[in-house]
């Protein structure tokens, strides 16, 4: 099984402005990916962009697996040109996932944007255990998943920047207020996160501060996906580490914001 | 054409032999280990693993990459685990492949440089050492060992007499006369030159108007560079008698063969390993294929053979 | 948001004042009229016209360019009609537009770069002279009037005495400290620097095994130079009182106000201007939406504003 | 009329392995392109290839137009990519074409390879004369045209290098037999040609011998294709001529071989 491979693109699929729902089948056998996990994917064979974009895992379809990306600049705007029948070589899966293997039942997923992308990999795999997931997004349109979210048997909590779905405010305000106004929401309760940066660190201040467990993926340029360029480091406790290889997964008390 | 097993694809550096000419860039091979699931080691010319000091060092603070058009700035700020973390726990998996390790190494002041050659000149395993001259010189005032020829000959001579290992010097591209800097490599005693290292840049994110690296500057690599070094490794073939290496910006056979032309007895691959982690192997395939369609039978006969 | 009308683009090179900061870089925007059907002349910073010398030259033999990544290396050997033919066949037409033009100029000693600047001083409608050091110095056995800092200081001092129109210095990026040499210029008497020209590089083909230009060597220019020539521009900045022109690989707005961040008070577009013949008016317009979205009512509070 | 100008593409048709016939509708009111202009084409938006690409005007079809074009490298390999539908971004018409109003009324032209291009828009404009046309290609497959050709009453006599269609000769002793057995042919004979350099080469040789006067398009590498990089020059009698601007059409006696 190699971590370097050819996929057919099967699906490109536009969900909203600037969003995409890219659907591959390998062309060889591939390691499952775990939630958390990452792919580097070749968006053209020249030399503009140079490197490769990394891109969660969104959803592993037996062998197929979907990405769920958005037009940020121009790596994800060329390949958002795919279409099916289109050949990409991707690298991975790439990176330390979110762990699994946990004894508590309640399970706080938080989403950023496209950290839906992440979690909702996550939340399918953790279904059964009792989830609630607290979803931010900018605009009533940016909110994805739904459907699938409810298929699964999580129902949301939503807010957006605008105010055009759920409340007008930052995810983790909502999350906080949750809290505050119930406490024993957060007692052996453990918290999973993907999301901008500014957010992961607001919702790290207020895990510390809650003593609440838990996990959150972040993002970091990157060059080499695979630990060797040390370009994609963050700050820890115990010093730099990788977010390709030690990472993109980190406990909450280990980053130093 | 060739007959692909008669063709000859072995070089000499100083007193290495190579299988082939292809090695890997310190600093974009990690220490070799997390390579081995897409490229046969057996196969590379020489391993050269990431820039060690003596005691480990942190690096700089992140953002430490950045792409920019065809290439990409690093400050990753030689983090690196130190000479004696090397050779107790990456030094023995390398140990077990029948290619050369050659060790890129630097030192804050000359003493340090001397100290860490002697600890690699001991080490078993190490089969030549890189001396990667690019770093701030903290005695002479934060002047860089590579671009004062006066303080780069200092450096090579003393590390020079502590090392009986074969010594490669790693040149800076950030100089007026890079063929006056690989004379003074020689007749300091070096086996062989290398380049080129990163051309120092800059970029700028106009948003927060702020540099897009943490350490504000960084060293440019990729295709991007790739004329400044074919030029460079031309001019130090015409300078120097001893073996040039050459790399910046290589990312197929194609690229590696005109390094070779323009003087190179060797190539390294650098950033390319980041587009593709088999580009190692790809290459020398290639480079093999050439020589079989071109009929040469000899890399050797190659390099330096670009007709001006 | 800034309303665009009460927007300042003005910027200040010596005793010049331009109605924005984006000019042409020299040599690849020719003498203005093959682009005045692309682009309104009247609407550019300042016209910098192909390099001049007292005599036409001939130039060098083709190929005399070839693509890189993200770049292009050229060895056009500064080809030109000659300041009289200039004067008599181009000027008269650039004198139309109320656009200052900029002369670039050069010379094979120094006795050819002061008669040059003697007579590009008296001619009406040449508005500043931009002095290219970038050519070998024939006298002192082939160096580099911009690489020796006391040749530059020589050359340019000399050119000073005999030019009483804005003088600009343009920078080789080939050497080792860039600050150094635009502080040579300013204390030379440059009314500013302009930087970068292109850096040294190579190609050669492996099919027939000779470089691609006839030149054997030529000037890379081109994105692929950017980082490098933001860093310069940064380093100069910091180094000298007298403004700073920046370019190297612009092809966009955002570009351009990555080295007016960098320091530059003003910016040059070269190599673009193949890629789209109307760009540098693009990229004026571009200049002015990000001021008008920042709310930046003057470009002045720009140059060198990275927060480092 | 606008010399940058986009066009949308109607069709870009595989003719045979490598070599395309790309139909254009400018989006806006072009120039009329004389044969032997040319065309600087944006191949893609990014930085690599940074540079244009030029192109021959292959057939003027009353707003639309045609190139004909094979697949030489990097650029012309992303230009067979595009789809009808796809939007390029052109400059031109550019440079000097071939001379039309002459007097004589018998031409003799020579395309080497892709020098068909040209040569059949010049063919199609001096439809009428007495035109002997002398065409050589690699292979049969690679010999193009030969309909329309035929359409325009030109019967073209080929050869291949590998004997595949026609005389296994180079086209230029080909038409050196024709004279040397007929010497008429040529007196009183206009010779227009393109194709590669040693061909042409050869060709301005033997009409240099015989008198013959004529007309020749050059290929040089390209950056601006204005006339103002004095990147494309060829040596001429008179000093270096930019192929772009003074080219690519030069009278066979001025060109310093
Ligand atoms: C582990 C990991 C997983 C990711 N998963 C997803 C995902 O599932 N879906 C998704 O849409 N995006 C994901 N991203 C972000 C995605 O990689 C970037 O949006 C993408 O690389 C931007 O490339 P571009 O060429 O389109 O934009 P560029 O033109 O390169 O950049 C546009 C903007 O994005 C920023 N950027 C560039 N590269 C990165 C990077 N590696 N990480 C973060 N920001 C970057 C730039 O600084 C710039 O502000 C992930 C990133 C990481 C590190
Ligand atoms: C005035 C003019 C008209 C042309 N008309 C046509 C035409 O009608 N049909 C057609 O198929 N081709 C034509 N060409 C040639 C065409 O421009 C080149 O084949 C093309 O630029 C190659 O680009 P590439 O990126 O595919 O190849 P590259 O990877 O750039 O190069 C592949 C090979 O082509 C050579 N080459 C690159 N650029 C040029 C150039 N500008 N001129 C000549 N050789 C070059 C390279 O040296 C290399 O050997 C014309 C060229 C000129 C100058
Ligand atoms: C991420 C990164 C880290 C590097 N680290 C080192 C190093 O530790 N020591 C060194 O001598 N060169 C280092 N280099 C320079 C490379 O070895 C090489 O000289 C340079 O990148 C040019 O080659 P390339 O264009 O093929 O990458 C590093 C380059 C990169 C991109
Ligand atoms: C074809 C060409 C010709 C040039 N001719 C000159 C010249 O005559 N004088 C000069 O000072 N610089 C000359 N230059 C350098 C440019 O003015 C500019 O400094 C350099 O190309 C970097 O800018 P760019 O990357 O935007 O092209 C030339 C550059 C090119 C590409
Ligand atoms: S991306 Fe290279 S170490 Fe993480
Ligand atoms: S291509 Fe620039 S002068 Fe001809």
């Amino acid at each position: 099984m190699n971590r370097l491979f050819q996929a057919s693109v099967i699906n490109n699929e536009k969900l909203v402005k600037d969003h995409y729902l890219l659907t591959l089948h390998p062309l060889e056998k591939i390691k499952k990916p775990k939630p958390g996990n990452f792919f580097m994917v070749a968006v053209n064979k020249g030399l503009d962009p140079l490197l490769r974009r990394p891109i969660s895992i969104h959803r592993w379809l037996d062998g197929d697996f979907q990405l769920l990306y958005r037009v940020a600049g121009k790596g994800t705007s060329i390949l958002s040109r795919n279409k099916p029948g289109d050949i990409l070589e991707i690298l991975g899966p790439l990176g330390r996932g979110f762990p699994l293997n946990i004894k508590s039942e309640n399970i706080i997923l938080v989403a950023g944007g496209l950290g839906i992308a992440p979690i909702f990999a996550l939340a399918e795999s953790l279904a059964g255990k009792n989830l609630s997931l607290f979803y931010g997004a900018r605009t009533k349109t940016e909110v994805l998943c739904t459907r699938e979210l409810n298929t699964i048997g999580v129902d949301p909590v939503i807010s957006t920047d605008d105010g055009s779905l759920g409340g007008k405010d930052n995810i983790v305000n909502v999350l906080k207020r949750h809290v505050t106004r119930n406490p024993s929401l957060v007692t052996d309760h453990v918290l999973y996160a993907c999301g901008p940066g500014p957010m992961l660190k607001a919702l790290s201040m207020f895990a510390i501060k809650y003593k609440l467990k838990g996990h959150i993926a972040l993002e970091q340029n990157m060059a080499c996906g695979l630990g060797t360029c040390l370009g994609c480091v963050v700050k820890t406790s115990k010093g730099y580490k990788r977010v390709c290889k030690e990472g993109p997964v980190f406990s909450i008390e280990e980053i130093v914001w | 054409m060739a007959n692909k097993k008669s063709i000859d694809l072995t070089v000499n550096i100083g007193k290495l032999k190579l299988k082939n000419p292809v090695m890997t860039a310190s600093g974009t091979f990690g220490y070799g280990d997390e390579y081995a699931e897409f490229v046969d080691l057996n196969k590379l010319g020489a391993i050269v693993v990431k820039g060690l000091s003596l005691k480990p060092k942190e690096g700089n603070p992140p953002p430490r990459i950045v792409e920019t058009p065809a290439g990409m700035l690093n400050a990753i700020g030689l983090q690196n685990i130190g000479i004696n973390n090397f050779i107790k726990k990456k030094l023995p998996f390398l140990r077990q492949f029948n290619t050369p390790v050659i060790v890129n190494f630097f030192g804050d002041s000359i003493a340090e440089y001397v100290r860490a050659a002697e600890k690699l000149s001991a080490a078993d395993g190490v089969h030549a050492l890189e001396m990667n001259i690019s770093c701030p010189n903290k005695q002479a005032g934060w002047s860089i060992f590579g671009t004062d020829p006066k303080v780069t000959y200092k450096v090579v001579s003393e590390v020079r007499k502590a090392a009986d290992k074969t010594l490669i010097v790693k040149l800076s591209p950030n100089v007026t006369d890079i063929g006056l800097m690989a004379k003074v490599a020689e007749d300091a005693g070096a086996d062989a030159v290398s380049l080129i290292n990163t051309l120092t840049g800059m970029a700028i994110d106009i948003k927060n108007r702020r540099p897009r690296l943490a350490n504000i500057i960084g060293g440019l690599s990729g295709p991007a560079v790739r004329p400044v070094a074919i030029r460079m490794v031309w001019q130090c073939y015409k300078a120097v008698q001893i073996p040039v290496i050459g790399m910046g910006g290589i990312v197929s056979a194609e690229d590696a063969i005109e390094f070779i032309l323009a003087g190179a007895s060797a190539v390294a691959i650098g950033t390319a390993n980041f587009i593709s982690p088999k580009i190692t192997e790809d290459i020398i395939n290639g480079i093999e294929s050439y020589m079989a369609e071109e009929d040469i039978k000899s890399i050797k006969a190659l390099t330096g053979a670009v007709q001006c």
